[in-house]
């Protein structure tokens, strides 16, 4: 992989939150042009934290990077505004929804096309958006607030699309989401990323489906990566299988049937 | 490396549960209290006593209350002066009505009635959330204003509306200079430190803090939504009663309704924001900060100019004082928006972890 | 080693009644600016340091607090607020210190008997009033054409506000005259209604008893309402020059002030002018020198210094005194025409004589009239209050004070100027 | 598998801190102790849910599932008291209302969880879960202030209590972290430490393992069945993870749009057409 | 019955210029959910702005024309009101990003407090007056009807007319423009907001500079009617219960409010006032605006506050 084909390269960052909590030490990753890199990793590790630190989004929640650099296409943005980062392509879908609880799921969309210009293209979106998520369209005139979790998770990524992005980081998309709408999700960021080329930056609990759907893995602990590799080369560790995909074996262990005690993870000191 | 926790162990609950687990921490509060009491009175002046030290002790006092109401249970008012007013003007009242009325009691009736009517402000806030009830809250604070300029009975049918009380006595202390107000107000102060302190570690306190971080759920566990904020109302209005009677009593010795104003609504709420909300400790930083740094500013700044060699007239000082109090109030929610005790504990935090960073 | 007397300044330039307080602190300062220039109390030099209020009662205290130590220590202290006065009236006597509040303060401690260190020289609000009434009734020919008449009092919301009603209310049972009161809540910048409430009532005359920006917000409502501006006569805190310059229409209002007036041609006027301004000292615009508030500001100093002349006299002239003996001095002021000529206040104000029983000292007023550009005298007329209506009310509120405080009467022997 | 095998449980701590019942013994599903008819609520316009009727018997785990936006955590909140439904009345414990009030709920002995964490964010672990034992605090305000005897004691008392249950979580180490700064796997902990602080008869669980891994799902699955199976609380359960819901709820109740199309066992609820149609989809 | 017509349109007029007031308020939590406490001082320094600059334009420049140095001034003054917009977002907003209401608001009473002192320390603590032409005498209509016929102000008339026509110009600014919806977006969340690439920053400093301008025309009309002086500020107090009745999130209600507040306090003062000592209407407006927030907790045309669990 040529380096003309990395749109992001995040190199050895830092994050401090309220100048005290180190939260990332040290986290390096490289997101090539075209692809569907997912970041797992338990609660706490800090995957929020490294697609904060990519969008900019930090500094709203006190947090600063303070070691290390991210690149996008060669370009340094650490100090960029999100706003210029939406300009270049760059969105982030955020973790918990946040949808504007007193617009309309149809303003919340058009709020999302905030940068666009061309009202053909606005209009297109909004169209794509609503094939994608029929639901939404049922309830284009409701509140925001109003609607139940799932429509807010589905509102959320919508509303990125709508910014016509090049790169999308998405946060926990399937948080809160019915089997089948994971299931869709997943399939429209295979459809997006196969049709329009959108380079994916995936930051997941469901392990499962994200290797599933991803090319390439990352996987972090306590705020540095510990392992990484090609989606089906971690598949089949024996590792990421016990702790992560749930496996014993070839078996899929009952969620009735397990020990308290449990092997650690050797990754963990 | 010297402020360690380490080897400190638990072994019960009940030490787990002090004001100040930490032995340093302990230590230093006892410390500081013995020299507010012993250490101060000798080596302070009385202009010290009079102009910065009474005033702070019971503004922090009054902050102490106000924070109980906005920082623990998170209904912003800015009708603090006129609980303030009511406990002074009730606090009069018995005193001059009630024949051989001591003192303590009358202070005392000054928070009970400011309690009173807490309450019954407090009663909006059954309904009305937020903003809408940090304006509405100011009701109270025209409404006071008005009635004690107006309705004579208040003032004992003064012709100027402007009272005053004299000769203050507790038992047979005569409370006459300015240390001796020092240490009246100070006990005061120490006494509902205390109790505020323990109110806000216990049971009412954490429902407090509930209905303020998330009211549905706060209701679901069975919290009653309606008492405590009543009775957050009740026990805040209380404190700033007694610390508006110590205000008149003490501090001013003659007032008006202007004492209690719109403006010292503000600084209370300034107080609370600038010390920390939900922070004992920080309603006395808020108060130093906002005691001190005026007088401050309008001493320091004419030596500043006098230095750059041109002589600051009067105007120009209040104006600058205006401008680099606003300045600084920015400057400090920027810093730390959670106030002076979060700048204080992120501090101590770092010493902990000192020399290693992080 | 110069000797030096301290005068501290409670000033207010910032607030909103800063548009009277610049002035007023101006003319202070440049009358000790001219004793100085002149060669010092006796050759003792006058200094002062000024802190600001901004007119609120706790920051006086603190400045009280802060300056009354200050330079050897204060001569006395000018509140220049009717609030601060009522709380130094409770702080001053331990310290020693005299309260002078020329033309304002509280009203009943012109009974010195009571109010030992209080000396509201040359008139209080109560004076204030009585003159005030008495220049209405010349207006409609007589005390006792004022039967029947109606008139208005409208009053800034406060202590100072207050403290014209009762006297008011005295001579409304005197004269059968038909007396109503209207509050303006400070600041006084909302007046619609109370204007409304005069244009139903048709008054023969209002009584402006306002304070800063109060004054002109009633001129413009009463020109909104249509409401004579010759019917409406002013007090001195309602008769300087900002309340009126530049309000359309201020013509023909008028206000009786207690001594001084406005005194552009006054002799002091001049001298500050050519002492302290023509060498670069002066302390606001050449063009305030002379307006009524500014000369309240001079005659307040000129009093100071003049009550320390006299303390001189008895304790050592050319020293320094204390506030005691400064106190003694205010007590035994004697202002005579010849003295007061002498000092260039000719024509600006009138004898004053104080006693142990009597710290107000006189209580001339003059009524002027805006005529769109300056104060005009509206007559030669000096209106002096009547004390035979004064004295009982004030004793009675004194009196008062005195119980409530468990204060003694100060004793004869004690008393005996 | 069955619904009714015991879970091998022996090496758990013995949780002591709810007056176990009959610990270790086989599962005894009792009577009704929740029943719930004909329950419609509207928003507005929005039917939220359509006469809707279950019942919960008494120690069983009670899954509720269907799409999002079908309407189940407004099921929950009827039951709370937080949402008033238009028709319908629910019984618990032999007692019926019309409308729940959320203080009575609470006393009667259901506790829930949340399905957006609404923690006291300004608060410790240790105080958030000492708010859920305010129900039995009984000093009053003037006792709370001065710290006297009894107030202290049974601060004290209660502190012993919740301490047992951060012991069960397994969150020791973050014992007094201000709940904010944790992250989201042990806030939901502390979200059900809350709860369980309540003593509860039954305890309603809004997705309680959204967002986690599958480890963290085991955890929390553990300590479900522990809390189910030792001191017989009674679950209502709202998940997604059908792997979850299938492998540990008694009986499942599937709502569509509002609407009840599937009642039953696992079994039963995993072969229905409706709720393939509906939910599942075909991969499961 | 002529009085209390006379009343009522007095309160009526009187409430319109609330209104105006308000409108600053409404503009800037509608849009970037900060509670601006700083409004009555922008009201009160663009006032002294533009008071002054009309007064030392001709002294500076040596014009004698009132009406060039007016428009000139005005203009000035607008722009000054933009360039504190600037600073407003560069040196507070920016840094606050994503705070609670409390804090929000405190920075504001920052604000208010450093340009109460910035105004009076650049423009003078005096008493200034803003002369743009406005007839100040009262016309008496219906006279044929009632005695002393109804009064009405000229001066009243026109700044009502003009605080209308401004409020109808925002609406249809925030209704018809695109950029509205990205404004109320910006006011629900400030984060999300930002990731979906609104500029924060350019949206709030446009904001506060619609706010500036408003406050400008504000302190125009108040100035002209009452004299530019410190005292100005406190009009916003008087416009703050007619926010919380109207809604905090409603320009309609802004108006509504408005008259509703000027009329109920002009009623009760000429009417209860006199029974129970005067001086109610303030307090009065206030308890009115809480007694509609008792049955309306939101105001009453404000966004109904969403609880969900
Ligand atoms: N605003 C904040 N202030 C302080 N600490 C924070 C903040 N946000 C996150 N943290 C801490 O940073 C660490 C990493 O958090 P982060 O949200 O990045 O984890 P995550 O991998 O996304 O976890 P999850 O799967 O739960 O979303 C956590 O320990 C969390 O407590
Ligand atoms: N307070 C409310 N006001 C208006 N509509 C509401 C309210 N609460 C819920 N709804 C509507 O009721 C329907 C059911 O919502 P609910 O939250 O119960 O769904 P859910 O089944 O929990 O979905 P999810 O799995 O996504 O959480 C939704 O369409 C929602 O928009
Ligand atoms: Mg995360
Ligand atoms: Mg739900």
């Amino acid at each position: 992989m040529s380096n003309q084909d990395i749109v992001l390269d995040v190199n050895g960052i830092e994050v401090i939150y309220n100048h005290v909590i180190l939260v990332l030490k040290g986290v390096s990753l490289t997101v090539p042009a075209g692809r569907v890199v997912a970041l797992l990793g338990g609660n706490g590790a800090g995957k929020t934290t490294t697609l904060r630190a990519v969008s900019s989004l930090l500094k709203g929640e006190r947090g600063a990077v303070t070691k290390g650099s991210i690149e996008l296409r060669g370009e340094r943005i650490e100090n960029m505004t999100p706003s210029d980062l939406v300009q270049r392509g760059v969105v982030q879908v955020m973790e918990g929804r946040h949808c504007f609880a007193h617009l309309t799921i149809e303003e919340n969309l058009l709020a999302g096309a905030y940068t666009r210009r061309d009202r053909g293209e606005i209009s297109a979106n909004l169209e794509k958006v609503y094939n994608y998520f029929p639901r939404l369209k049922a309830r284009r005139t409701s509140q925001a607030a109003y609607t139940s979790g799932g429509e807010q998770q589905m509102c959320a990524i919508g509303r990125a699309l709508m910014t016509n992005p090049s790169v999308v980081l998405l946060d926990e998309p399937s948080m809160g989401l019915a089997p089948q709408i994971v299931e869709e999700v997943f399939e429209i960021v295979r459809d997006l990323n196969a049709k329009e080329n959108v380079t994916f930056l995936l930051a997941e609990q469901n392990t499962n489906m994200a290797l599933r759907y991803a090319d390439y893995g990352y996987i972090m602990e306590s705020g540095r990566i510990v392992m990484d590799g090609a989606a089906d080369e971690l598949r089949n560790n024996e590792d990421v299988k016990e702790f992560y995909l749930g496996m014993y074996g070839e078996e899929r262990k009952s969620y009735r049937n397990f020990k308290s005690y449990k092997r650690r993870k050797r990754w963990l000191t | 490396m010297f402020y360690r926790e380490n080897g400190q162990l638990k072994t019960s609950y009940q030490a787990d549960q002090q004001i100040f687990p930490i032995a340093q921490d302990r230590w230093a509060i006892i410390g500081l209290v013995l020299f507010a009491i012993v250490a101060v009175p000798l080596l302070a002046n009385e202009y010290t006593f009079s102009a910065i030290l009474i005033p702070f002790l019971i503004l922090s006092l009054a902050a102490l209350g106000v924070n109980i109401l906005v920082g623990y249970c998170g209904q912003i008012s800015m009708g603090s002066g006129a609980f303030m007013a009511v406990g002074a003007y009730a606090a009069y009242n018995t005193l001059v009505r009630i024949d051989g009325m001591p003192l303590l009691l009358a202070l005392l009736s000054g928070g009970f009635f400011a309690t009173v009517v807490g309450m019954f402000f407090g009663i909006p806030s059954l309904r009305v959330k937020g903003l809408y009830l940090a304006v509405a809250t100011l009701a109270a604070q025209f409404l006071s204003d008005w009635a004690f300029l107006r309705v004579p009975w208040f003032t004992n049918n003064s012709t100027s509306g402007s009272v005053m009380v004299s000769e203050l006595q507790m038992f047979s202390w005569r409370i006459d200079t300015a240390v001796e107000k020092y240490l009246f107000c100070l006990g005061f102060l120490i006494v509902f430190a205390v109790l505020a302190k323990n109110l806000v570690r216990s049971a009412i306190g954490r429902e407090w803090m509930a209905v303020r971080d998330m009211d549905v759920a706060a209701a679901v566990i069975g919290i009653r939504i309606t008492y405590a904020k009543l009775s957050a109302f009740a026990v805040s209005s209380f404190i700033i009663g007694v610390a508006g009677a110590l205000w008149g009593f003490v501090h001013l010795g003659a007032w008006e309704p202007a004492a209690f104003g719109l403006d010292r609504s503000f600084q209370l709420l300034f107080i609370v924001i600038i010390g920390g909300m939900g922070s004992i400790m920080g309603s006395f930083f808020g108060a130093a900060f906002i005691v001190i740094l005026p007088i401050v500013l309008s001493q320091t700044l004419p030596a500043l100019g006098n230095l750059v060699g041109f002589e600051v007239s009067t105007a120009a000082i209040s104006h600058a004082e205006f401008m680099i109090f606003g300045a600084l109030i920015v400057w400090f929610l920027i810093v730390e928006p959670h106030g002076l005790a979060k700048l204080w504990s992120t501090g101590k935090q770092k010493l902990r972890l000192w020399p290693f960073p992080h | 080693q110069e000797q030096e007397q301290f005068f501290p300044l409670l000033v207010f330039r910032t607030g909103p009644y800063a548009p009277s307080g610049v002035p007023w602190a101006n003319g202070f300062v440049d009358y000790y600016k001219l004793v100085n220039a002149r060669g010092g109390i006796n050759g003792v030099k006058a200094v002062w340091e000024e802190c600001e209020t901004s007119y609120a009662t706790d920051r006086g205290v603190e400045c009280y607090e802060r300056l009354k130590g200050k330079n050897g220590g204060a001569t006395l202290f000018q509140t220049m607020s009717t609030g601060i006065t009522f709380a130094l009236t409770e702080k001053a006597p331990g310290d020693k210190i005299p309260i002078l509040t020329p033309g304002y303060g509280r009203s009943d401690s012109a009974d010195g008997g009571v109010f030992e260190w209080n000396f509201p020289l040359t008139g209080t609000h109560a004076a204030s009033a009585d003159t005030q009434l008495q220049y209405v009734a010349s207006l409609v020919g007589g005390l006792d054409k004022l039967q029947g008449k109606k008139i208005t009092l409208l009053y800034h919301d406060s202590p100072y506000g207050k403290e014209a009603i009762p006297i008011l209310q005295k001579r409304a049972e005197m004269h059968g005259f038909d007396l109503s009161m209207i509050p303006v809540t400070h600041p006084g910048v909302e007046q619609k209604s109370a204007w409304l409430q005069i244009r139903q009532n048709r008054p023969d005359f209002v009584l402006l008893w306002g304070w800063g920006v109060m004054n002109s917000t009633a001129l413009k409502e009463a020109q909104a309402t249509g409401f004579p501006r010759d019917k409406i006569v002013g007090v001195w805190p309602s008769g300087s020059e900002s309340d009126v310059k530049g309000i359309s229409g201020a013509e023909g209002y008028s206000a009786v002030l207690l001594q001084p007036g406005s005194g552009p041609d006054s002799q002091v006027v001049k001298d500050i002018l050519e002492l302290v301004h023509a060498k670069g000292e002066g302390t606001g615009p050449k063009e305030e020198v002379g307006e009524a508030v500014y000369m309240r500001g001079v005659v307040n100093a000129m009093l100071s210094v003049e009550g320390v002349r006299a303390a001189q006299e008895k304790f050592g002239v050319g020293k320094t005194v204390t506030g005691e003996q400064a106190r003694w001095g205010y007590e035994h002021l004697d202002l005579t025409q010849e003295k007061l000529d002498a000092l260039g206040f000719h024509d600006v104000m009138r004898e004053v004589k104080t006693s142990c029983a009597d710290h107000m000292g006189s209580s001339w007023a003059r009524a002027y009239v805006w005529d769109g550009t300056r104060w005009k005298l509206a007559s030669d007329t000096w209106f002096q209050a009547d004390m035979s209506i004064l004295d009982p009310l004030v004793k009675t509120s004194a009196d008062a004070y005195a119980a409530e405080k468990k204060l003694e009467r100060r004793r004869a022997d004690d008393c005996q100027s | 598998m069955s619904y009714i095998n015991p879970v091998n449980c022996a090496d758990r701590p013995a949780g002591a801190f709810l007056a176990p019942q009959e610990a270790g013994q086989t599962k005894k599903i009792g009577d009704v102790i929740l029943d719930v008819r004909n329950i419609s609520l509207r928003f507005g316009g929005v039917k939220a849910l359509t006469d809707i009727s279950f019942d919960v018997r008494e120690h069983e785990v009670r899954s509720i599932i269907g799409p999002n936006g079908a309407g189940k955590s407004s099921m929950l909140n009827c039951i709370n008291g937080v949402y008033a439904q238009q028709e319908g009345s629910i019984t618990f414990r032999g007692r019926t209302f019309k409308h729940m009030n959320s203080r009575a709920v609470a006393e009667m002995g259901i506790a829930r969880t949340f399905q957006n964490l609404a923690l006291f964010k300004g608060m410790s672990v240790i105080e958030n879960i000492m708010t859920g034992r305010n129900l039995f605090m009984k000093s009053n305000l003037l006792l709370q202030a001065l710290r006297l005897g009894p107030a202290g004691r049974e601060e004290v008392r209660h502190r012993e209590f919740v301490e047992h249950i951060v012991d069960f979580l397994e969150i020791q180490q973050h014992r007094s972290t201000p709940v904010g700064q944790l992250p989201y796997g042990l806030q939901k902990r502390v979200d059900l430490g809350r709860a369980l602080a309540m003593e509860p008869k039954m305890l309603l669980l809004d997705e309680p393992m959204a967002g986690m891994n599958v480890e963290e799902k085991q955890d929390m699955c553990r300590f479900i069945l522990d809390i189910n199976d030792e001191f017989g609380t009674t679950v209502v359960l709202i998940e997604h993870d059908m792997g979850v819901v299938m492998d540990i709820s008694d009986r499942v109740v599937v709502l569509d749009y509002g609407k009840k199309i599937g009642d039953g066992t696992p079994d039963e609820v995993r072969n229905n057409e409706d709720v393939i149609n509906a939910y599942l989809g075909n991969s499961h | 019955m002529g009085f209390f017509l006379e009343a009522l349109f007095a309160g009526l007029m009187s409430g319109v210029l609330y209104s105006l007031v308000a409108l600053g308020f409404v503009l800037i939590f509608k849009t970037s959910g900060v509670f601006n406490f700083a409004q009555g001082a922008m009201v009160l320094f663009a006032a002294l702005a533009m008071a002054r600059f009309a007064e030392w334009l001709p002294q500076w420049l040596g014009f004698e024309s009132a009406l060039l140095a007016n428009i000139v001034a005005f203009l000035i003054a607008g722009a000054i009101m933009c360039v504190v917009a600037w600073l407003v977002e560069l040196l507070v907003l920016r840094h606050l990003v994503n705070q609670s209401d409390a804090t929000l608001l405190m920075a504001t009473l920052g604000v208010a407090y450093f340009l109460d002192g910035l105004g009076q320390s650049g423009f003078g603590s005096g008493i200034y007056t803003i002369d743009v032409g406005m007839p100040k005498d009262p016309i008496f209509v219906l006279e044929s009807v009632f005695p002393g016929g109804i009064l009405l102000n000229k001066e009243d008339l026109i700044a009502t007319v003009i605080a209308t026509a401004l409020v109808g110009l925002l609406t249809l600014f925030f209704m018809k423009t695109t950029t509205g919806r990205a404004l109320r977006a910006v006011a629900d969340d400030h984060q999300a907001a930002q990731s979906i690439g609104i500029p924060l920053n350019r949206i709030w400093v446009i904001v506060w500079c619609v706010a500036g301008g408003v406050a400008l025309v504000a302190g125009v009309i108040w100035g002209s009617k009452l004299g530019v002086q410190f005292s100005l500020s406190t009009v916003a107090l008087r416009a703050l219960p007619v926010i919380i009745l109207g809604g905090l999130t409603s320009i309609p209600g802004a108006i509504v409010g408005g008259l509703i507040i000027g009329v109920g306090e002009k009623l009760s003062e000429l009417y209860l006032g006199p029974l129970i000592g005067g001086g109610i209407e303030i307090w009065f407006a206030y308890v009115l605006a809480l007694v509609f927030l008792l049955f309306r907790p939101q105001g009453l045309f404000g966004e109904k506050i969403i609880d969900r669990v």
